[in-house]
């Protein structure tokens, strides 16, 4: 294999950065008293141990699948989207709101939900876009407060409108007909929470993969990233192009959200800004911002989550050792310049070693 | 009106101040270079810190326990900073990215920590910070009761942190230094000026200042440590930009988040307000953010390097 | 000194049954909901030997809930706890899919998403409180030791627990008026549901406009936007102003402590949910499980009403209340369970 | 002899390339040496390591005999060396006194600014530097800026002064006040390492001259008895011709028309006034002008970027005032941009990805919004053939790691690629060693002789005078006059440039 070759290379990030984050994840097990291979044995049988365990891991990873995408489909083409939880709110929001208005047959009322909620996403995303490619107002700023406007927007907007009968704090649950779960799917995996989301959600990364590495317009976005500068001497709408990178990475959040509220969840609940849109910062970044890549990570995570409860209830290590673990991750992978640094001297060790 | 206006002010300041002090941190941080979206871990971990110093001090030094536990949040948050400050001054990592970590890292480490300490993974503290009222000045009309009444002794403190802040960085040789690795790393360096060094304490001081806020909110209003502190991180960044980067504008930015906050908060418990429906006032402070935002573009003083990892070599 | 674990007097009566609880938002030691289940079944992992856990959902979702149950189920927890009617839907499947557990809903009852269907199953049993009548002692309690000036309520989320607990005060405070001749003041502009129950900095904030307009004392039934009630209650009391908080579901006397003795926790407005945890547990272990029943617990069964012991009430107050609640007991008194003609 | 320099044996390796091969240099006490070579050949490596920017791999460094070992930039300070960069280290918000204090503040908590002020003043009488101690550098020219960076080297009472391709900046007016401080500075007893691609300012100002090649020491010359000639064929290795070589042109019709062009600058100032020219075919049109006098305004008007506030430009005829960027270059507008990192390139992207950035949308390198990823291949490949672009690794090469001249280089031939009636080349020559100066040369007249119009812009009159066929000058953004390259020269020229009408003198 050849290590120094880009895509391996961040490959090896990755690993060695999990590797990092799961040794950090024991010696903190071990300093609090607990046993870490007894820790991590129920971790992983959480997420694995039998089907529907494994239905129910891959339905943690579907949300962020997408807000992995959102993030890294920003970042690659030069925006940070920090925005995914609110886009992925108002995706949820429209999604919901089709979901408890409209009757009709499930295979037509789907479709228009889920497009609902790309649409709900990606108008979220659009202010934070024109703000930048106007006004130069950096998308972070903007888009943390886009996600608390959502909070709120959220927080008025179900209680006034799609409350539930009794229930202040969250909407209507949503008729069979709108939700993404379906009983093959449910009945395969025996009762998880497996749903349409899921194939949703990797259809939706292959086809980003392919819109960035293989067209035109993927070609444009990215260049705009990289260079807004040499973008627009070169003739491309540069504001269009920034605008139009936020409306995706928003409309890729709101899909997130559609899954989420809809397939993992049935209703949508106000008070919470969802994890999700932060994980899938961390989705991303796992994920070297390759599509693929980010799959990958989003399924190890989504297993981290999953799997956390039972080992809370075979053992005492508290769940958030997940969410530890998880950060700490991230952390490592942020200054991967260290392991780029001890894969430069395994390299040049064998390489040396060859000569000799 | 007026009188609304003096009775939410004292609440509003004892909102604003912990806010203020994180932003001032984040403007050490930034001004130096390095983008600080930590600030919100930062804040976590002093309160955190502080809370776990705080309950177990109080039973044998009742009032002295804030003040110690103040300082240990402090130096706590100010510690842990440095991990954003290798990462983002020594390994050149995306200071967002590394940012989010510390984020991340705080949010959970905190609560898994406190979940082995107290099962629950809040630590509540049973002291709080007393409300004094300053002599004399507390009697002048109008001003007295908007200023000098109820106040928190946090609250001088900090004003006296921002003060002390603005001398350092307009005044001093090193906030002089600290202002060049902002604007121009490579100008700094060729000047002699150890630019990592000039980063670290600035991130150091950044942790500090967060870890102080995070533990403020805890001796005043909140009185427990749960793992969050909802958001003020972020609206301290916001404030940071909206101030423009200068102490002062990060006071009146602060003053408008704190001030809008509270008339969200208490609205409900004013006549006059609750006919607002409450998603204005919750809304109003982000969306004048991003008004301000937008406002400001066009003169922005952000500090030019801002965010680029310095590198020796580069042009 | 770690709560999560049964102390060494139970390793000695230890028992096969392993119960399970699951939180419902807030922590475990909310000092109301969560942490009053909690105690109870901690207090049966202590003296009835069985062994406890409790699992805290991520968010408060079917999914997750259901999650954490399947959890607890699947590492031997078949005996498993719910505490809020946000369990309704979760219980009502879950009690199929685990048909070998068995399962106590605190303030709910099973039932499915569109409500069409409501089912308790022979492995279910339903527990409420009349939440109407704790708020309405406290309400007394309060009316009689103040006799004059305002109060307040600040409740978390609109939701029916919140509401009953907020009629009934209103009824306690009506009743003190007209029987007792105290003057009491309710004003609408001070009869809040914050919205979470969560915002600490709110509810310190929403109680400090109260005080200011000069409230005496606020009902909170409303989570964390309740401690930070506490603490603004607290700072006044040390600043020499004489504010009170009255507590919710449990005793919160302890939380209002300050200077060492006293306490800004006029009374609290309790629901025994410790007791009928255990109790619930208890009665398993005799074979005793009445699966399928929907229990209350009311001031007739004393599974509601004031602490027995509330320091800042003076002796006559206490006799006057115990007078009440006696009333209330045998149905002399009847608190409604609804709005009708009272404030929000 | 008295040498305060002696740098021995100097290695310094990047990963990939040796940027400094055992190289040798001296510098008496009172002269000025030019370090003279090709771009990448590791000069500025070199004055870093002196200046202990970065450390070398190996080699002695001996100020004034001894052997010393810089470790950081204070420390070059305290052996008396100082350097000026060619991209200024100063803080554009700062006051000149700010930045000359910085990193020699004055003791004490507070700054006391009012003694530095005055050495600062003092400094700046005795050596004409003319300088506002209290200005912020943002409000002073470029020209005034190096006066600064010269004020830092004098405040810290440095008496080895590195110039770094101090003249690729300035003005010709400011190149000659540069000369005159240097001779003041040498004058003073201080040594100067300059570094400068421009043979004509070695002789000038430099006593020797140290040729460098590929990062190793070719020769070290007395300045006086070598010809520029002899300099550039050391530097390059081979022959070099400085004239350039053309025909005379045969202009046809007109392709480009400008006609009482109003601009407003960002500034919401009027930066290009009631100006009219044309370029026609076959012909080089050399716009000169002082850095600054609405040049770049009006070539942004020509191609798009901004929005003019006035006036007609024609293009073949046909007005195009309207027409955004992207259908100007469709229309025949191609545009080599001054600043090849920031306008030219997208340096993240291959070298095969920037050969196309104009051109993605158009049917030979894309189908239905998808990439022809072979035909954009084979297009680099001839792009890279056509104009010599070398790079690690072809096509796939990303063109950060590509030295600057052959990034210019490549984005010429993509400009040229595309087959333009109006080629518009900007400072196309700026920061590169005469080598890829003659190629670039040589391919704009190509260019001209196969018919096209052809609108240079250049700060360098050299350029303006041997390119072109016609010379357009602007001052204050207005029209001075048009002279034909064949009968001025430089003065006629450089007094129009200063806003002398022709004739006007005499
Ligand atoms: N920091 C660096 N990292 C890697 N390579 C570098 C670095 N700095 C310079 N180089 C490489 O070292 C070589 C010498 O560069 P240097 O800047 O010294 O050239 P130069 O002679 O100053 O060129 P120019 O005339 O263009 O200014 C070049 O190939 C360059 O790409
Ligand atoms: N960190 C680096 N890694 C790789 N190459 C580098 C690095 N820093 C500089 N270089 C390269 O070193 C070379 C010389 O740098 P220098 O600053 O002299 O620029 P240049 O090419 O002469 O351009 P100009 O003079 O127009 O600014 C350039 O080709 C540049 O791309
Ligand atoms: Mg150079
Ligand atoms: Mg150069």
């Amino acid at each position: 294999m050849n290590l120094n070759s880009d895509k391996f290379r961040a490959l090896w990030v990755a690993l060695i950065s999990v590797f990092l984050g799961l040794v950090a994840g024991a010696i903190l097990m071990a300093l609090t008293g607990h046993n870490p291979f007894e820790g991590y044995t129920y971790l992983f049988q959480g997420g694995l141990m039998n089907i529907e365990r494994i239905g129910n891991t891959l339905a943690t990873s579907t949300a962020l699948f997408l807000t992995g995408i959102s993030v890294a489909f920003a970042f690659k083409t030069g925006l940070f989207n920090i925005g995914a939880s609110g886009q992925m709110l108002m995706g949820g929001l429209f999604a919901t709101a089709i979901g408890l208005t409209w009757d009709l047959p499930k295979p037509i009322l789907l479709p228009i939900i889920l497009i609902a909620s790309i649409i709900g996403g990606g108008l979220w995303a659009l202010i934070p876009g024109l703000l930048k490619a106007k006004f130069n107002v950096h998308e972070v700023v903007a888009t943390i407060m886009m996600n608390w406007i959502a909070y709120w927007t959220i927080n008025y907007t179900i209680p006034a409108y799609f409350k539930g009968e009794y229930l202040e704090t969250e909407s209507r649950i949503i008729g069979n007909n709108a939700s993404l779960r379906v009983e093959w799917l449910t009945d395969l995996f025996n009762g998880s929470y497996i749903n349409l989301g899921f194939f949703i959600a990797v259809a939706v990364i292959i086809i980003i993969a392919i819109v960035l590495d293989k067209t035109v317009l993927g070609f444009t976005l990215k260049a705009v990233g990289f260079n807004k500068e040499s973008a627009k001497y070169s003739g491309m709408n540069v504001n269009k192009s920034i605008i139009l990178s936020m409306m995706i990475a928003g409309g890729l959040a709101g899909l997130g959200g559609a899954t989420f509220y809809l397939g993992y969840s049935s209703n949508i609940q106000i008070g919470v800004l969802p994890a999700q849109g932060f994980d899938g910062i961390a989705v991303a970044l796992l994920g070297a911002n390759n599509p693929y890549g980010a799959l990958a990570a989003a399924v190890f995570f989504g297993l981290l989550h999953s799997g956390k409860g039972f080992m809370n209830a075979m053992t005492d290590v508290p769940p958030e050792i997940g969410d530890t673990i998880i950060a700490t991750i991230i952390y490592f992978a942020a200054t991967s310049l260290l392991i780029h640094k001890f894969l430069d001297k395994i390299t040049a060790f064998f390489k040396g070693g060859l000569k000799k | 009106m007026i009188d609304i206006i003096t009775g939410i002010f004292p609440y509003a300041i004892a909102f604003t101040i912990p806010l203020l002090i994180t932003s001032l941190g984040g403007l050490f941080s930034e001004r130096s270079g390095v983008v600080n979206i930590g600030l919100e871990g930062l804040m976590i971990m002093g309160s955190f810190s502080g809370a776990l110093t705080i309950l177990s001090l109080e039973k044998v030094l009742p009032h002295g326990s804030i003040w110690i536990g103040l300082l240990v949040a402090a130096l706590t948050a100010g510690v842990f900073s440095l991990l954003h400050a290798f990462a983002s001054i020594h390994l050149k990592a995306n200071q967002i990215i590394s940012g989010t970590a510390i984020n991340m890292i705080a949010g959970a480490i905190t609560v898994f920590i406190a979940r082995n300490i107290t099962g629950s993974g809040n630590i509540r503290i049973k002291l709080g910070l007393n409300r004094v009222s300053v002599p004399v000045l507390k009697d002048i009309p109008f001003i007295g009761d908007m200023f000098f009444t109820n106040t928190y002794m946090t609250t001088w403190l900090v004003l006296l942190i921002l003060i002390l802040a603005n001398f350092i960085i307009y005044k001093t040789s090193f906030g002089l230094r600290l202002r060049a690795c902002g604007e121009h790393p490579q100008a700094a360096a060729a000047a002699g000026i150890n630019v990592f060094v000039i980063r670290y304490i600035s991130v150091f001081i950044s942790g500090c200042l967060a870890g102080l806020g995070g533990a403020i909110i805890l001796v005043t209003y909140s009185g427990e440590f749960n793992g969050s502190v909802a958001g003020l991180g972020f609206l301290a960044l916001a404030s940071l930009i909206f101030g423009q980067w200068k102490p002062l504008g990060i006071l009146g930015a602060t003053f408008f988040f704190g001030f809008a906050s509270t008339v969200a908060n208490v609205s409900q418990a004013i006549p006059v307000l609750a006919t607002i429906p409450a998603i204005i006032l919750k809304i109003f402070p982000y969306v004048v953010t991003l008004i301000a935002l937008v406002v400001f573009s066009k003169s922005s003083q952000a500090p030019k390097a801002v965010g680029e990892p310095f590198d020796q070599g580069k042009r | 000194s770690k709560k999560t674990e049964p102390t060494a007097m139970a390793e000695e009566k230890k028992v096969a049954l392993k119960v399970g609880m699951v939180t419902d938002a807030g922590t475990i030691d909310d000092k109301s909901f969560n942490q009053g289940t909690w105690e109870g079944i901690l207090k049966a992992g202590d003296e009835l030997g069985v062994t406890v856990k409790y699992l805290k959902p991520v968010g408060t979702t079917e999914a997750d809930y259901l999650k954490e149950i399947g959890n607890l189920y699947d590492a031997g927890y078949k005996f498993i706890v719910t505490p809020g009617f946000k369990f309704e839907t979760t219980i009502f499947k879950a009690q199929d899919k685990y048909a070998d557990a068995k399962f106590v809903i605190i303030d709910g009852t099973p039932h499915n998403a569109d409500y069409s269907e409501f089912r308790a199953e022979k492995n279910v049993i339903s527990i409420f409180f009349a939440e109407h009548e704790s708020g309405f002692m406290a309400g007394v309690a309060a009316a009689l030791e103040l006799k004059d000036g305002k109060f307040g309520f600040i409740g978390g989320m609109e939701i029916p627990a919140v509401q009953k607990f907020n009629w009934g005060f209103q009824q306690g405070i009506i009743y003190a008026n007209e029987n007792f001749g105290t003057t009491i003041n309710l004003d609408a502009e001070n009869i809040i549901y914050q919205g979470t129950f969560s915002d600490v900095a709110a509810g310190q904030q929403l109680a400090a406009q109260m005080f200011d307009k000069g409230v005496s004392a606020i009902f909170c039934a409303a989570g964390g936007v309740g401690v930070g009630a506490i603490n603004e209650a607290k700072s006044r009391a040390q600043a020499g102003e004489e504010k009170w908080i009255i507590g919710v579901d449990v005793d919160q006397y302890s939380e209002g402590i300050y200077e060492g003795e006293k306490s800004i926790i006029l009374t609290s407005a309790m629901k025994r949910i410790d007791v009928a945890a255990y109790d619930m547990i208890a009665e398993d272990l005799k074979g005793a499980f009445q699966g399928g029943a929907t229990l209350t617990f009311n001031a007739a069964n004393n599974g509601v009403g004031i602490p027995a012991k509330n320091p800042n009430l003076s002796a006559d107050v206490t006799s006057k209340v115990a007078k009440v609640y006696a009333d209330v007991q045998n149905g002399t008194v009847v608190v409604s369970a609804e709005q009708g003609s009272l404030i929000k | 002899m008295d040498y305060v320099i002696e740098m021995e044996k100097i290695r310094k390796e990047f990963p990939g390339i040796v940027a400094n091969d055992d190289i040798s240099i001296n510098l008496k006490k009172g002269e000025v040496l030019a370090l003279l070579g090709e771009n990448g050949a590791g000069k500025s490596t070199l004055m870093s390591i002196l200046f202990g920017l970065y450390r070398p791999d190996s080699g002695n460094i001996k100020v004034n005999g001894e052997l010393v070992s810089i470790q950081n930039p204070n420390q070059a300070g305290e052996l008396g060396i100082g350097m000026v960069h060619q991209h200024f280290k100063l803080v554009h918000n700062f006051t000149i006194t700010e930045n000359i204090i910085l990193g020699r503040e004055p003791k004490g908590f507070k700054i006391d600014l009012s003694d530095a002020r005055k050495k600062i003043i003092e400094l700046s009488e005795k050596y004409n530097l003319n300088v506002d101690p209290d200005e912020k550098i943002e409000n002073v020219s470029v020209g005034m800026q190096q006066r600064v960076e010269i004020l830092k080297m004098l405040y810290r009472d440095a008496n080895i002064l590195i110039f770094d391709e101090p003249t690729a900046v300035l003005t010709p007016q400011e190149i000659v006040e540069l000369m005159k401080i240097m001779k003041n500075l040498i004058a003073e007893g201080k040594s100067i390492i300059l570094i400068t691609h421009k043979l004509k300012e070695i002789k000038q100002v430099a006593d020797r001259c140290t040729v460098i090649r590929r990062g190793k020491v070719i020769d070290t010359v007395d300045v006086k008895n070598s010809s520029l000639a002899e300099m550039a064929e050391k530097m390059v290795g081979r022959e070099v011709s400085f004239t350039v070589n053309k025909e005379k042109a045969d202009p046809k019709n007109e392709i480009l028309e400008v006609k009482n062009l109003n601009v407003i600058n960002s500034r919401k100032v009027l930066a290009v006034k009631d100006f009219s020219f044309s370029v026609k075919a076959g012909e080089i049109v050399g716009l000169a002008g002082v850095d600054g006098n609405g040049q770049t305004e009006l070539i942004e008007a020509i191609t798009g970027l901004t929005k003019i506030e006035s006036g007609e430009i024609l293009l073949n005829g046909n007005n195009i005032n309207h027409l955004s960027i992207k259908e100007r270059i469709n229309a025949g507008i191609s545009h080599i941009p001054e600043d090849r990192h920031k306008h030219g390139l997208v340096l993240d992207y291959s070298l095969e990805e920037n050969m196309v950035l104009e051109q993605i949308d158009n049917e030979k390198y894309s189908q239905n919004g998808f990439l022809k990823k072979d035909a954009i291949r084979s297009h680099a490949e001839s792009v890279i053939k056509d104009f010599d672009v070398r790079s690690g690794r072809g096509p796939i090469t990303i063109v950060r790691s590509m030295s600057g001249g052959n990034q210019q280089k490549a984005i010429v031939g993509r400009e040229i690629f595309q087959n333009p009636d109006l080629l518009i080349a900007v400072q196309p020559t700026r920061g590169l060693d005469v080598g890829s100066i003659e190629y670039i040369h040589k391919r704009l007249i190509e260019q001209r002789d196969s018919g096209k119009a052809v609108l240079l812009v250049s700060l360098e009159l050299d350029e303006v005078l041997d390119l072109s066929d016609r010379i357009v000058v602007i001052n204050n953004g207005e029209f001075v006059g048009e002279v034909l390259a064949s009968e001025t020269n430089e003065n006629e020229v450089g007094l129009m440039m200063a806003g002398v009408q022709k004739g006007e003198n005499s």
